[in-house]
């Protein structure tokens, strides 16, 4: 197991290099700079700006310098934000996208999978098509759209919950946990229900019945760990990507998470923010396709032993 | 036996499938009496409805399509098809244990054996985790677990075929049901196998005085073990009675057919073959797997699926490879036609050394060799017509013009014995045998000169498998085929090969003409495989 | 026993949500009012709050309460008021300037604020290393310019000094009548020598000098706490001179970007002040007369300019004729909405008493004609012409507008393009649009800071127009002696500028934003200049 | 058990049909699926039809009417610059559905043939390409678009090509997950055995078999994808305003959704109602397209 790991990490380092080096040349193939105002400073300022930031030294000489910094952990200070390096705000906002994430794919799944395991009893009749096409709304309503329609109704007119902030005022993650979950809860409920169908054709599920055993517990005993393998192959990618695209929701609602730095840090020019949380999301998403992996071979008995 | 009761009494069951297609009646007015202690045998071959109607006894058929349509199953005056689901479940695994054909899947692989060994004892009686384990563990031991202690926490992969059926058979007694039910329990297993499944589950019916209906393909497996025989074609019963009587009166056609099919006896005619000429000549081949091959990982322990066989087969000869299942008979068949790599030795096909050919070269060579596999089901692409799956190899390597495509086809088809109006459909809208003919007619079409077939009867029905031999020695014999025939089944080698090579762990372990072999086996491990064939007692 | 699931989601979110429902929380709003902490949107997270590295509205909206310069703004008049200076002198010839500062002037930390300490600052704002993108707003001191661009290595020859603890000279290299105006730029506040120094060279950006831990300021409030992206607080500082006017214990300074989003936050009682309100509600608030909106004019030009060096827009007749023809009223009545008012010329009316007299009008039936004298008669043959504007949704509705006007009256076709802030920037100064959006905000409350974009050689004329006699009057206005005289020259030079029209102006600015009713003394402004001494929270009854 | 028996049954003589021609005969079977395409149909019909059936041109304004709601001059309402919003929706159809449908036909095309040969081929072959893919995944988009904007200004093929260049990385896994599954059936070996090259053995029968999972997500592709296109619109990339496309109609919604909120409701409920069509319709494909697929 152990060397498993560590292999797949040792993979892992290459493709890392590669998103660097691509990231690095196709930020300052982009026009404009980081300094760069509506109104023109004398080019003497400019420079003395560039040399504070090393961007005077050749390309090479920067990108080899990056690479140094990197190697060391260290991504540098943010052009964007003066006064903070790239690992400060790595440190204030992922934790925060972090829990935002595991709020919404926890919403997603307490929604998605039951749909998709009552779907999945009885297909192609009403307790199929009713949770499924329920599920479905999530697709049809966008977190730029869900967000402002739960806000008006739960923040405002019902007045039940904040609109905005996180950690602040008590309530104030439910809302965005919901838009950002809703999605992924629709994708959630069609894998469920097809990975349940795939599990309940099966022998052993005829063995449970002629147990005696209630539907109930066939379907949280035998059926569900077999049913899940596709969801938990699904997650590991879709929670690496609702980190890098809760920036929607984060705007929505004022979160200061990671999402909004990586997306402003590209129109803001913010070579090391770019480069920093690039970087970070990369190795996240390969993190989790990894522990996915990893739970996949807990949840079934039979790939442990290759290990 | 006269004081008694019986314990479940089926009148006129009839069940039929619902379908866009229209109504499948799938049993037809089905009436039998299951005696306590009693061992009812029904046979039939697939489609038969001998297991639908079990099924539906305790509700486990898909409703819908299916829907029992009439009739009554009365255990102990309680009729279990007008039972509410809730209350079959009391029935089901209390007081009707089943096991299944295939303990490879009908084991959950994700929880272990005594975590559902000990589930129907929690379900249906109600008794704390640690009371179950120790009747779980008794039951483990009873059906001959070694070291069940250890083993009640081990997961189903962990197991042996034979062992998990072992399992499977403990867990439907756990209970102490009145009534087991068998669906074909051995026709997954290696004959050594299947008859010690078949003694178990023969003492365990004795000492639990158990009513057992044991279904099962196998006329010779059934007569073994039931006192009363049901013979079921088309969801009808056609016949009952003991298996003494049964088989001494064959009444009715299709139980003349039935035993007409066992393949009894040498071959009929020998093939015409040099056995000077070596088509092939295998030498100290090697296929081993290795668990892990990484980049920073050393190799693990191999397992060596074929360790330095050597054989040859002459020109227009049948082979018979028979071997258990993982003792590397199949791998040795694939390794010698590369679809699998193998680490050293040599294969020599009609002076072509074949682990030496390059990669393009490979694939023209390909069309001399053919193969045909076990699974007539997972052989055959689901997505492609007959006539496209024939018309493939033709096309690829340039067998046919545009022209004359639909007529060699057609020829194949002929060939096979396949109506040539089907040639416009897809492999699952035909049976199972008709499927190895389309198989067959596959591998036919590019005109080999030696055909590799991995079990190519083992997934059909006795009466099925009796015409499939049939053609391939006729076809054989027609286009003077050279054939490695791999088999479990030793009465088949027998009917068909010329000489049997016996594999065992990787290796062989004896070759030799197939009657002198049947005479007087030479290696214990044939002697065993010999003694394991189960006889239809009918003398 | 599904339902047992369902009853799992159900509790789940109940308890998510329960902590929330509780009717007696007050809202962050409620409590501000009691506790006088002000709630305010800052539209983004501010970079920094060196006053000497910072270039953004949200920076300088928190420097105003950290720091304070030599004189400010009273917030409702605009009129320069005494802040550390407490008085001054302003010689004959307007070049130099004596400060005298207040006696009782400190450094939040309590070490006294010295007339040294703003050569110091001015000193360290002016440093090339530094890259103050500001730094020219100083240019006008003597050798200011040439110190900043490393042509000058001595300060002792820039024109400000010390004379003595309190008084503080300034030497202008010509004389700038809005000298005291630019004083109050955030690039003229004073920084604290000493932290600067615990924390870094004084030439560096972004050290440590400026978190809330080591903060020193010389202004109402210091620096409490920074949460990147969610919050800046600032609390009151005890030792400022003029504690007893600053009623609030604390602002926070929200980062909302999202205008949508402060609306949403005002409307639930989590900000008393939103930096904006968004265009599409606007009409809402004004419809109902909301007592918290409020409306004023901006010192800002919404306009289009043209790239005078490519056919056909270097014909001045075809540049008329798509600036005549163009309903200035109907954008600002009809489509914004927001109080702004129509713009026939470049410089907004208010600042110096300056009032233009030129115009360019709406009259399509003239730029049909001079359409057609310029070889386009009911716009055939016109070039197709790209609008470039930077990617916003209002540019976008303004631009959709203007094209089906200039199809409307002229028959022209005109496509749309918007870039990226940054890539539209790159592609002005290289000159590689048509027509591109503009829009211009004071830097201080004077026509010139309008009328001095379009000299020939000015940094931010990106026109490629120029004429003699334009830069001729703008440079005679500088030296001007008389006050109405330098108006004069405004006049004529915006004549100039609306003839020619290498721009067309299209509106002047409104500010729309809301103010809770609890907040009192606070004033909206031309300059949008915050002033948070003398504003107070009441709770409404 | 029972299936072999009907298996048996159904063995009448029928002249000869193609999978194609097979699955139509069963989709038309499936009403849900036949309802849909049926609504699909009609959609891009009218689609096709727009500068014809159009009520009004879609940039016609009128800034003295303004957001009215709707009224029987305007059957949905006009929007805040008064221009009709059926019609906009209407010509938001040409858009969006061109971009759905040719963006997510451009991730098919590439997503499918890079996860099939990976799956199909393993290996180092398979590490390599899974590799990319995830470099591929790891860019800064942000960035990236900005880069194409500037490269080659706003371009409706470009859009294709963009959107088609994301999304086909979620596809090739999905391709290969399945592929890696269907590689393993005797069906490939046999294959194999008659000497087919591997292109031809991913063409033929690999990427068949995969059909069901890469249906089920290209139709879920298709709405994102229309989504997508409003955000890649505004940052410059696609269609370019006074066009309309369903996508930037909803954004303008949801910043009006309070006012005015028939234009937030009417492209909202078009997207769904096609989003639900091609989810029934996929469905009813997918089982189609398996003949083995027993449908009750």
């Amino acid at each position: 197991m152990g060397r498993y790991l560590l292999k797949r990490l040792a993979l892992a380092i290459p493709v890392l290099l590669a998103v660097v080096t691509i990231t690095f040349f196709m930020v300052r193939l982009a026009p404009g700079g980081p300094f760069d105002m509506e109104r023109n400073v004398p080019a003497e300022v400019t420079a003395n700006l560039n040399a504070q930031y090393n961007l005077d030294a050749p390309l090479w000489r920067q990108y080899v310098d990056y690479l140094g910094d990197l190697a060391r952990g260290d991504f540098g200070p943010s052009f964007r934000y003066a006064s903070r390096s790239v690992n400060e705000m790595i440190g204030a906002g992922f934790p925060i996208t972090l829990e935002l994430g595991l709020y919404a794919i926890l919403f997603a799944l307490l929604v998605g999978m039951p749909a998709g395991i009552l779907a999945s009893l009885r297909p192609n009749s009403a307790q199929d098509y009713v949770p499924m096409s329920a599920a479905m709304i999530g697709i049809c309503l966008p977190s730029f759209v869900l967000g402002p329609m739960l806000i008006l109704v739960f923040g405002i007119w019902l007045g039940w919950l904040p609109v905005s902030g996180w950690g602040i005022n008590p309530g104030d993650k439910v809302l965005p946990a919901i838009t950002l979950g809703s999605t992924y809860a629709a994708y959630i409920a069609r894998i469920t229900r097809g990975g349940m169908l795939d599990i309940l054709s099966q022998d052993f599920i005829r063995t449970a019945r002629a147990k005696g055993l209630s539907t109930w517990r066939i379907v949280r005993v035998h059926a569900l760990r077999g049913g899940v393998a596709p969801v938990v192959s699904f997650l590991g990618p879709a929670l690496a990507g609702l980190l890098a695209g809760s920036f929607v929701v984060e705007t929505i609602f004022q979160i200061p998470g990671l999402g909004r730095f990586y997306i402003q840090a590209a129109f803001n020019r913010d070579y090391t923010m770019i480069l920093g949380t690039t970087v970070f999301l990369s190795a996240l998403i390969i993190l989790f396709n990894l522990l996915a992996d990893v739970v996949l071979v807990w949840l079934n008995p039979q790939l442990r032993k290759n290990l | 036996m006269t004081e008694q009761q019986p314990l479940l009494q089926v009148e006129n069951l009839r069940v039929a499938f619902h379908s866009r297609d229209g109504v499948t009646t799938a049993v037809d007015d089905m009436s039998f009496t299951l005696m306590p202690g009693q061992v009812l045998g029904i046979v039939g071959e697939s489609g038969s409805g001998k297991s639908v109607s079990c099924y539906s006894l305790l509700g486990l058929i898909p409703c819908p399509p299916g829907r029992i349509e009439r009739g009554r199953a009365l255990l102990e005056g309680r009729d279990l098809l007008s039972l509410s689901e809730h209350a079959l479940r009391s029935v089901r695994g209390r007081r009707i244990g089943m096991i299944f054909q295939d303990p490879m899947t009908s084991l959950n692989p994700y929880m272990r054996i005594g975590e559902q060994l000990i589930e129907p004892l929690r379900e249906h009686r109600g008794l704390s985790r640690k009371a179950a384990r120790v009747k779980a563990l008794a039951m483990l031991e009873e059906v001959g677990i070694q070291d069940a202690a250890e083993r009640i926490d081990a997961y189903p992969h962990e197991f042996s075929g034979g062992m998990r059926q072992r399992v499977m058979i403990a867990m439907a007694l756990v209970n102490e049901p009145d009534i087991l039910i068998a669906d074909e329990p051995t026709t997954a297993l290696d004959v050594t196998v299947q008859a010690q499944i078949l003694t178990l589950i023969k003492s365990l019916q004795a000492s639990y005085g158990l009513a057992v209906i044991f279904i099962t393909h196998d006329l010779a497996v059934a007569s073994q073990m039931a006192d009363e025989l049901l013979i079921m074609e088309k969801g009808v019963v056609v016949e009952r009675g003991t298996p003494k009587s049964v088989f001494a009166a064959q009444a009715h056609p299709y139980t003349r057919k039935l035993i007409g099919a066992i393949p009894a006896g040498a071959k009929p005619v020998p093939s015409e073959m040099d056995p000077t000429d070596n088509f092939v000549k295998v030498n100290h081949l090697r296929t081993w797997f290795y668990p892990q091959q990484g980049l920073l990982s050393p190799r693990g322990e191999p397992l060596k699926a074929v360790d330095d066989v050597s054989l040859e087969i002459a020109r227009g000869e049948i082979l018979g490879l028979v071997g258990e299942s993982g003792s590397g008979k199949s791998t040795l068949g694939r390794s010698m036609i590369r679809l699998v790599d193998s680490q050293s030795g040599e294969v020599i096909i009609d002076g072509v050394d074949y682990r030496a050919l390059p990669r393009g070269a490979l694939k023209k060579q390909r069309r001399q060799v053919q193969m045909i596999f076990q699974d007539p089901y997972a052989s055959l692409n689901p997505r492609m017509t007959v006539f496209d799956t024939l018309a493939e190899p033709l096309r690829v390597h340039g067998l046919a013009s545009r022209k004359n495509l639909a007529q060699q086809v057609n020829q194949l088809m002929d060939d096979v014995g396949l109506d040539r109006r089907f040639v416009r459909k897809y492999p699952h809208e035909f049976s199972g045998g008709q499927r190895q003919r389309i198989a067959i007619a596959r591998a036919l079409a590019l005109q080999p000169r030696l055909i590799v077939a991995d079990e190519p009867v083992s997934a059909l029905d006795v009466t099925i498998q009796a015409q499939i031999l049939d053609l391939l020695l006729s076809l054989s014999r027609k286009h003077h085929l050279t054939m490695l025939f791999i088999s479990h089944d030793l009465a088949v080698v027998r009917y068909i090969c010329d000489r049997v090579a016996v594999m065992h762990r990787g290796q062989l372990v004896e070759v030799a003409d197939t009657e002198a072999l049947f005479a007087a086996p030479e290696h214990p491990y044939t002697q065993s495989l010999l003694a394991s064939i189960p006889l239809a007692q009918w003398g | 026993m599904i339902k047992r699931y369902f009853f799992c989601v159900l509790s789940t979110l109940v308890v998510l949500g329960l902590a929330a429902c509780s009717d007696d929380q007050k809202t962050p709003v409620e409590l501000g009012n009691e506790q006088q902490i002000l709630h305010m949107g800052n539209g983004d997270e501010p970079s920094d709050v060196d006053p000497h590295t910072t270039t953004g509205i949200p920076e300088r909206n928190i420097q105003v309460a950290l720091f304070e310069g030599l004189v400010g703004k009273d917030p409702e008049t605009l009129d320069i008021v005494p802040a550390a200076a407490e008085s001054w002198e302003v010689s004959e010839d307007g070049l130099t300037y004596r400060f005298q500062l207040r006696e009782n002037a400190r450094w939040s930390n309590g070490d006294p604020l010295t007339a040294e300490d703003f050569v110091w600052s001015w000193r360290r704002a002016l440093l090339p290393a530094l890259g103050n993108q500001y730094a020219y707003s100083l240019y006008s001191v003597r050798n200011a310019e040439a110190f900043n661009r490393g042509e000058l290595d001595d300060f002792s020859e820039v024109g400000v000094s010390a004379l003595g603890e309190r008084e503080l000279k300034v030497e202008l290299t010509r004389p700038v009548p809005y000298f005291l105006e630019l004083l109050d730029h955030h690039s003229m506040y004073p920084v604290h020598r000493a932290t600067i120094e615990a924390h870094g060279r004084e030439d560096q950006r972004g050290s440590r000098w400026s978190r809330p831990e080591n903060f020193v300021g010389n202004g109402p409030f210091v620096l409490k706490r920074w949460v990147p992206n969610q919050v800046v607080v600032v609390a009151r500082n005890p030792g400022y001179w003029d504690a007893e006017s600053v009623h609030l214990n604390e602002i926070h300074f929200h980062p909302v970007q999202q205008p949508s989003t402060e609306e949403r936050m005002y409307r639930a009682g989590q900000l008393h002040i939103t930096n904006t309100l968004p265009e599409e509600l606007i009409p809402r608030y004004r419809g109902q007369d909301h007592p918290a909106l409020r409306s004023f004019p901006f010192y800002a030009t919404y306009y289009y300019e043209f790239n005078t060096q490519k056919p056909p827009l270097d014909d001045v007749r075809v540049r008329q004729a798509l600036a005549y023809s163009l309903n200035r009223e109907q954008i600002t009545d009809q489509l914004l909405q927001g109080g702004q008012t129509p713009a026939f010329h470049m410089t907004p009316p208010g600042a110096a008493g300056y009032e233009a007299e030129a115009r360019v009008p709406y009259d399509p039936g003239r730029a049909r004609a001079l359409l057609a004298e310029a070889g386009y008669p009911g716009g055939q043959n016109f070039p197709s012409l790209t609008l470039l504007y930077n990617t916003m949704e209002s540019h976008q509705r303004i631009a959709v507008v203007i094209q089906q006007m200039w199809k409307r009256e002229l028959g022209i076709d005109i496509n749309l393009r918007n870039q990226d802030w940054r890539v539209f920037l790159a592609s002005k100064r290289s000159g590689e649009h048509d027509i591109a959006r503009a829009g211009w905000v004071g830097d201080y409350y004077d026509p010139n800071t309008f009328l001095d974009l379009f000299v020939a050689d000015g940094g931010n004329n990106d026109t490629g127009w120029s004429h003699a006699r334009y830069d001729e009057l703008i440079a005679r206005a500088a030296n001007a002696d008389d006050e109405q005289q330098r108006l004069n020259y405004f006049q004529e030079a915006e004549a100039i500028l609306m003839e020619e029209v290498p721009i067309i102006p299209i509106y002047f600015y409104y500010r729309n934003h809301l103010v809770a009713p609890s907040v009192q003394g606070w004033h909206s402004n031309a300059m949008d200049h915050y002033s948070y001494k003398g504003v107070r929270l009441e709770a409404q009854p | 058990m029972a299936e072999s028996a009907v298996a048996q049954e159904s063995l009448t003589p029928e002249p000869g049909s193609s999978l194609m021609r097979d699955a139509w005969r069963r989709l038309r079977k499936n009403h849900l699926a036949m309802v849909s395409l049926v609504f699909l149909l009609c959609l891009v019909l009218l689609a096709l039809l727009t500068p014809w059936i159009a009520p009004y041109e879609y940039q016609e304004q009128n800034l003295l009417l303004g957001a009215s709601p709707p009224s029987s001059d305007h059957w949905l309402g006009t929007d805040t610059l008064g221009r009709d919003q059926f019609t906009r929706i209407l010509y938001g159809s040409r858009i969006s559905l061109m971009v759905g449908f040719i963006a997510t036909a451009v991730a098919l095309l590439i997503g499918v043939l890079w996860g099939a040969t990976a799956g199909y081929l393993g290996g180092r072959v398979d590490n390599a390409m899974m590799r990319f893919v995830d470099v591929l995944y790891g860019l800064p988009f942000a960035v990236f678009i900005i880069l194409l904007t500037v490269i080659f200004g706003s371009s409706l093929l470009l859009l294709f090509l963009v959107i088609g260049a994301v999304e086909w990385l979620t596809m090739a896994r999905i391709v290969r997950g399945q592929v890696l599954t269907v590689r393993r059936q005797e069906y490939i070996e046999a294959a194999v055995a008659m000497g087919l090259s591997s292109w031809r053995i991913i063409r033929r029968h690999v990427i068949p078999n995969a059909v069901g999972p890469i249906i089920v997500y290209t139709t879920l592709t298709i709405p994102s994808v229309i989504l997508l296109e409003s955000f890649l619109s505004f940052l410059g990339l696609g269609i370019q305003p006074p066009q309309s496309s369903w996508g930037s109609l909803i954004s303008a919604g949801v910043e009006n959704m309070e006012l005015y909120p028939w234009l937030l409701i009417y492209p909202a409920l078009t997207l769904s109602v096609t989003l639900f069509a091609l989810n029934f319709l996929g469905d009813g494909l997918r089982d189609a397209l398996d003949p083995r697929a027993s449908k009750d």
